[in-house]
């Protein structure tokens, strides 16, 4: 029987392994296709509640729908953004963008 | 007429107007609008003068009207008008030297550039003193008694361009400020307890209350007020100086509005000033000394109009002496007739400078032929101030020593009769070098025009002939209106009369050896009183020691604050400032600049909170 | 009156403010002409709301009220009273001639006159406001233009000073906001309601203990915008910095919302408060007027003297404040008003003197009066304002302010009599004469200098300034019951809550 | 529902290719990691009855983002793809804040007591979230319209670089 909190536990452990992306890796994409990783957790979070806990209203989908309008929307602007940081400074790691310190 | 008392100040005010907005362009509709404005105050101040004569106000008695200017609860200042026979005398004589000096002033300033706004000055100048003297209450006199002080700027700087005049008007304006700031103080103590400005009002609680110590003080903080305004020791610094104006303001100053000015209050305020012993000796002595010290500078200057400027002062030290020693009638009297021989004596020399362009005395000489009639009115003038029978000076002069004599101030008699035989003295020293001796070369003097010798011979006229309404030949005369409390008929003491003239005859005679026949070499006195002649023409260095006081102590005292100011009290602020900046500078290395250090904390934060809220050893819920 | 003058007062420079921007950069005299004309509505309309106050019936008139966020008690509330109407008439005159007075600004003109007009709504609405959001509210939209204004428009180190200014300025509010906010719960709990209403947070008995501490909040918080020394640098720096209008509203009126919210935010709410701590006011200000003037005697600038001048003059308010007494604070307000006039005055000529001559240095601008008799002749009647000389308006406010602190019979620090504070005071009266004829001295008068021939007299818009505020001057100097009697009103039950008040030791 | 060995088995896959992209050293490989996970969401949201889901799932993620970042891959390539994808300072650092996390939420997801609904869940979610989503949500559903048209724009604007106009 496989119940809410296998799929729980399952999306913690998605989540934290694309956390852990997100902190340690160089790459800036790869800290996006992280990001990814962890809203794809949370969108199973959202569905499984919804699946279990109120079947019916489906409302939680409604929301992971939402969440995936708006993640496509950031990986866009995000990767639009490393495109230009490449542009001018000709990388892509993320521990070279120091200037957010003047 | 004396309901219509308060035209007399508004009239000229209204002139001073109407030049400055309307009709600034046309000169001589300018100077005939003041003209006519002070004609019609002076013809008033005739009908309450001879209103007065027929007792219509006296000084138990006087008329008094007002409207409130600003009612407060408990702080009434009123904008009156007071008429008894003090101000009456006071009107005549402002309205009369006035209206005298602008005529004059039609020839002497023609051509000026500022012809119009000379005239509206004058107005203003004459409103001024005018309102001062119609005062109801100390509010209304401060009032004028500072816009009196403005016109004195005004006109003693006329010729701006020159920075001697500049530097004249505002030593003048800030001298008198200081004589403000004692005023001003007097009269707040005066409110303090009686809670009220009005003269009258005063003049009865004054008497009811005993607290001398708080009386004394009140008293003599007023009392500031006229040591600057009448320029008495030791705050007569700017009177010579004020010589910077154009010679009929000098007239102005001299003989009416000005310095009279503080004449006025002290007698306005008799009763503040005799309710205590200190404060009338205060002002008798400070008068005394002040006639001695201006007489005596005056024995050395060479500049025409400075020796009348030390000797108006000497003359003022007269009345407030008087009016020290408790004969307001004498001193009143001095002015009244001072005004007209003192107004004589500035618009002849003005008359002189007009002709000559010059005002040191030692380079002209022998103008007796060529202006005969300036000569005349001069000696006249010389002769009635320095107190020859049967002129005017004589009579008033020897009032005040009479009254010195029988209140037994005898110290001040002995030293007031020493100050007239300086004054003949000083007086005839003018004259004689001015306008006898021998012409200097290149001197193309000419009489002067009309407007400027018909005022001269009127006033002259004055200057002999006022002396009668208060000499004993008179049985109702100016003693038997301006009083303090009772008349006092003067009797007359022939002891004080002969000798008194003849110390100025001995003042005019040894004058006349030394300058006018020359048998005592000036050159030679000089020479051997060396010392004290060069402390005399320097006027005994009181202007250095001010200069040095301002100079080397306030405006260093004023540098140190205003370093304090930039470098202590901003450095306090602005290093507050640095040393956020200088934190920040440092603790900005926490922030490394790294986006996944700033997530890793972030998370840290989010896994120390979490354990804090979930974990029940913790204390979480 | 059915017409909401007072929100129509508030929303005239907002409204010009709206048609500027629809107007393009470059129509920049139709941008001039809109801002003097929205300007020139609020002071049309200040005119006819000070005619129209009723002083018989006294209290809050011209009421408006419409609730905004009931559940914190917050209100759009305005009404103007006996205090703050003239304020309201000073804020229209200073700011309809300080439009005139930016005639020649040609930088960036459309942005200048935005942020101008937006500054000036924010004073109007403290001025206006009834309720202490409101208030706050309007006061801090009155500092945040400043900052753009003198950073981007000003002269002498223009961003160290605008950044001076807004952090003292912010520093100071922040102060006011904790005590605000303190009283609002303070009085929430007494109620039992919350409420920012003024007229009923009055009502509440503040304990004495707790007047204290708030009252000395308030009077940091608004001492800094009066100013209060030792925070008072801000002043001379920013007025040097600023451009000639924003200078004219800053002096004007800016300093006047710190001493007028210490009388409405501070003695009002906390007389037992205000009582407790005017002794250090009374010293505080002393220092003000004697120090500020002294320290104006050595200034080389003529702004820096100005500057200076508004530090010694507002000591003068404070020091009426700090009397606590009707005269006192009549006297308190009325300087307010008329010192916000005067050197307004002073600010627009030397505005017009810096701009022709580009330099503000005593010394090398002299014998003017040759050249620019009409700027010399408006620079007298200031400057004879400043030192208080009867006939003008200054004079009836310091004297009022005189006979208060003279009144007052209290001993400070146990040997220092109040009364010997007013005579420093009224020294103070005699330094600024002298510093003040000394400029016009060494600035107007003396020889003609070839060197200032290319000035020109002050002409055309350039005269309404000049005119406008000597004319105002010179009224309310000669009657002054104009002003007085409207400033008592308000006054009065300000002083009979002050009078019921415990009597208290005082700070020292 | 679904058989636990089908969902045991999906689970680990999943995870494993998790675990992948995050240890590859190619960045490329990463991203096909990334693909392969993402079909294993969809299966997920199969396994949860969520159909839409599952087809959104496929089609945005596993067929657009991923080419997507592939492209950005390609776009901000370097020299050797071999190490193109390394972990930074924080490799150890990371992993324990994330699994220490992750024990949290364990706990928590443990420790609460879910209140499961026994009602039958919709047979096609299609429908019924069309309606949700025009009807009772089409505000933010307009809402997120526009951001996706905001994000597009400023996306080209940033990605074009912007030209200095003046």
């Amino acid at each position: 029987m496989i119940t809410l909190e296998h799929y729980l536990i399952l999306a913690a452990v998605l989540f934290c392994i694309g956390l852990w992306g997100a902190l340690a890796k160089r790459s800036a994409i790869m800290v996006l296709m992280s990001i990814e990783l962890m809203l794809n957790a949370v969108n199973i979070n959202l569905v499984a509640f919804s699946r279990f806990l109120t079947p019916d209203a489906l409302v939680g989908q409604v929301f992971a729908i939402f969440v995936i309008v708006v993640a496509a929307a950031e990986v866009a602007v995000g990767l639009a953004i490393v495109i230009n940081i490449y542009r001018e400074r000709q990388t892509s790691f993320v521990d070279e963008f120091d200037w957010l310190k003047w | 007429m004396i309901e219509n008392a308060w035209l007399i100040p508004v009239l000229p005010a209204v002139a001073f107007v109407v030049i400055v907005f309307l009709i600034r362009q046309f000169k001589m509709l300018s100077a005939l609008t003041a003209i006519a404005a002070m004609a019609v105050s002076f013809i008033i101040s005739v009908g309450i003068v001879w209103e007065i004569i027929q007792g219509g106000a006296t000084m138990k008695k006087p008329v008094e009207y007002f409207v409130n200017w600003l009612d407060l609860p408990g702080l009434n200042i009123q904008a009156g008008i007071l008429i008894d026979p003090l101000a009456a005398a006071m009107l005549f004589v402002v309205t009369f030297v006035a209206l005298l000096v602008m005529i004059y002033s039609v020839g002497y300033m023609h051509g000026d550039p500022g012809f119009s706004v000379f005239f509206s000055y004058l107005s203003l100048f004459s409103a001024s003193m005018l309102g001062l003297v119609v005062a109801n209450n100390y509010f209304q006199m401060f009032f004028f008694w500072e816009l009196v002080g403005l016109c004195s700027y005004l006109l003693i700087g006329y010729y701006f361009h020159k920075p001697s005049a500049v530097q004249a008007n505002k030593k003048a304006f800030i001298t008198n400020r200081w004589g403000d700031f004692g005023f001003m103080l007097g009269i707040f103590f005066l409110f303090l307890v009686f809670g009220t400005f009005n003269f009258g009002e005063l003049a009865k609680a004054i008497p009811k209350y005993d607290n001398v110590a708080f009386l004394t003080l009140a008293g003599i903080l007023v009392f500031i007020g006229p040591i600057a305004k009448s320029a008495q020791f030791p705050l007569h610094v700017w009177l010579p100086d004020a010589m910077e104006g154009p010679t009929p303001v000098s007239a102005l100053i001299h003989a009416a509005t000005m310095v009279a000015a503080g004449v006025y209050l002290v007698a306005r305020g008799f009763v503040l000033f005799h309710s205590v012993e200190t404060v009338a000796l205060v002002v008798a002595w400070v008068g005394g000394l002040s006639a001695l010290i201006a007489a005596t500078i005056a024995l050395v200057q060479d500049d025409c109009k400075r020796i009348m400027a030390f000797s108006t002062m000497s003359q003022l030290g007269y009345m407030l002496m008087a009016l020290g020693v408790g004969s307001l009638t004498a001193g009143m009297f001095h002015l009244t007739t001072h005004a007209f021989f003192k107004a004589l004596m500035f618009l002849a020399a003005g008359s002189v400078i007009h002709a000559t362009h010059k005002q040191n005395i030692f380079e002209m000489g022998g103008l007796r032929k060529s202006m005969p009639i300036t000569t005349w009115t001069t000696v006249i003038g010389a002769l009635a101030l320095a107190g020859i029978f049967p002129l005017a000076g004589f009579w008033s002069k020897d009032e005040i020593l009479v009254a010195a004599y029988t209140e037994g101030a005898y110290a001040l008699f002995g030293l007031a009769s020493l100050v007239a035989f300086m004054t003949a003295f000083y007086m005839f020293r003018m004259v004689f070098v001015v306008f006898w001796g021998d012409e200097p070369e290149g001197q193309h003097a000419h009489e002067s025009p009309l407007t400027m010798t018909i005022p001269l011979i009127i006033l002259a006229f004055f200057s002999i002939f006022s002396g009668f309404i208060g000499s004993p030949l008179v049985e109702t005369g100016f003693f038997s209106y301006v009083y303090y409390k009772y008349p006092h008929p003067p009797e007359p003491n022939y002891m004080i009369m002969i000798s008194s003239t003849v110390l100025a005859l001995a003042g005019i005679g040894l004058a006349w050896l030394i300058y006018g026949k020359k048998s005592i070499s000036a050159e030679a006195l000089k020479q051997r009183f060396q010392p004290i002649h060069t402390l005399l023409y320097n006027k005994f260095y009181i202007d250095e020691l001010y200069l040095w006081l301002f100079d080397k102590v306030m405006l260093n005292i004023s540098t140190a604050f205003n370093w304090n100011d930039r470098h202590i009290v901003d450095g306090i602020f602005d290093g507050i400032g640095d040393l956020t900046r200088a934190a920040g500078a440092r603790l900005r290395f926490i922030h490394t600049g790294s986006l996944q250090n700033y997530a890793l904390v972030i998370f840290a934060a989010v896994v120390i909170i979490m354990l804090w809220m979930a974990v029940p050893a913790l204390g979480g819920i | 009156m059915d017409f909401p003058i007072l929100t129509a007062i508030l929303l005239a420079p907002l409204a010009g403010l709206l048609v500027i921007l629809t107007i393009p950069a470059r129509e920049e005299l139709l941008i001039k002409i809109t801002a003097a004309l929205a300007t020139g509505v609020g002071l049309v309309l200040s005119i006819i709301a000070y005619v129209g106050y009723d002083k018989a019936a006294g209290g809050m008139q011209f009421t408006e009220y419409y609730p905004w966020v009931e559940k914190f008690g917050i209100a759009y509330s305005v009404g103007v009273d006996g205090m703050s109407l003239p304020m309201v008439l000073l804020t229209a005159i200073v700011i309809f001639t300080g439009v005139f007075a930016s005639w020649d600004m040609h930088y960036r003109t459309k942005e200048f006159f935005c942020f101008l007009l937006l500054l000036v709504t924010g004073v109007f609405g403290v001025f206006i406001a009834r309720d202490l959001f409101f208030f706050y509210f309007f006061f801090e939209v009155a500092v945040v233009p400043m900052y753009v204004l003198i950073g981007v428009w000003g002269s002498t180190r223009k961003e160290y000073a605008a950044m001076k200014l807004t952090l003292y300025l912010l520093v100071g509010s922040a102060f006011a906001l904790v005590g605000i906010i303190w009283m609002y719960l303070y009085a929430k709990a007494k109620l039992g309601f919350a409420t920012f209403d003024i007229a009923t947070l009055g009502t509440v008995a503040y304990d004495v203990s707790f007047q204290i501490p708030v009252f000395f909040l308030m009077l940091i918080g608004f001492g800094v915008l009066v100013p209060m020394w030792p925070m008072h640098l801000w002043s001379p720096d920013g007025h040097v910095a600023a451009p000639t209008a924003v200078s004219m509203l800053h002096a004007g009126v800016l300093m006047k919302l710190g001493a007028y919210g210490l009388i409405r935010a501070g003695v009002f709410f906390f007389p037992e408060g205000a009582k407790y701590w005017a002794p250090l006011i009374a010293v505080l200000c002393i220092v003000n007027v004697v120090y500020g003037a002294m320290v104006a005697m050595v200034q080389r600038d003529l702004k820096f003297v100005i500057g200076y001048s508004s530090v010694s003059h507002m000591g003068y308010v404070l020091l009426g404040i700090a009397s606590l007494n009707l005269f006192g604070i009549d006297g308190a307000v009325a300087q307010m008003f008329a010192h916000g006039i005067m050197t307004a005055l002073f600010f627009a000529l030397v505005g017009n003197v810096y701009h022709k001559a580009h330099t503000r240095e005593i010394g090398v601008l002299t014998g003017l009066a040759h050249q620019m008799p009409k700027v010399a002749v408006g620079f007298m009647i200031g400057g004879l304002a400043s030192l208080g000389l009867p006939g003008l308006n200054n004079f009836v406010a310091e004297f009022l302010i005189f006979i208060g602190s003279f009144t007052k019979d209290q001993v400070l620090f146990g040997f220092l009599h109040f009364r010997v504070l007013s005579v420093l005071a009224i020294f103070g009266v005699v330094i600024t004469a002298i510093y003040v004829l000394r400029v016009i001295q060494r600035t107007f008068m003396g020889p003609r200098d070839p060197r200032w021939d290319h000035l020109s007299d002050a002409k055309g818009v350039e005269l309404v300034p000049i005119v406008v505020l000597c004319f105002t001057l010179i009224l309310f100097g000669m009657v002054p019951s104009l002003l007085i009697d409207v400033i008592n009103v308000g006054v009065e039950p300000l002083i009979a809550k002050v009078n019921a008040a415990a009597e208290i030791g005082g700070i020292f | 529902m679904v058989s636990p060995v089908v969902f045991w088995v999906v689970a680990v896959l999943l995870v494993a290719a998790a675990l992948a992209m995050v240890l590859a050293r190619n960045i490329v490989h990463s991203a096909l990691f990334l693909i392969v996970s993402f079909i294993g969401y969809a299966v997920l949201y199969l396994f949860l009855e969520a159909d839409f889901l599952a087809a959104v799932q496929v089609l945005v993620y596993a067929g657009a983002v991923s080419i997507l970042l592939v492209f950005a891959v390609m776009l901000t390539r370097r020299g050797n793809m071999q190490e193109s994808n390394l972990f930074n300072n924080y490799k150890v650092t990371g992993a324990l804040i994330a699994a220490v996390l992750f024990l949290l939420i364990g706990n928590m997801v443990l420790n609460t007591s879910w209140a499961i609904s026994s009602i039958a869940a919709p047979e096609s979610t299609v429908g019924p979230l069309a309606e949700l989503l025009l009807g009772k949500f089409v505000v933010p559903f307009e809402v997120a319209a526009i951001l996706l048209l905001v994000a597009m724009v400023g996306a080209i604007i940033v990605a074009r670089g912007v030209k200095d106009s003046k």
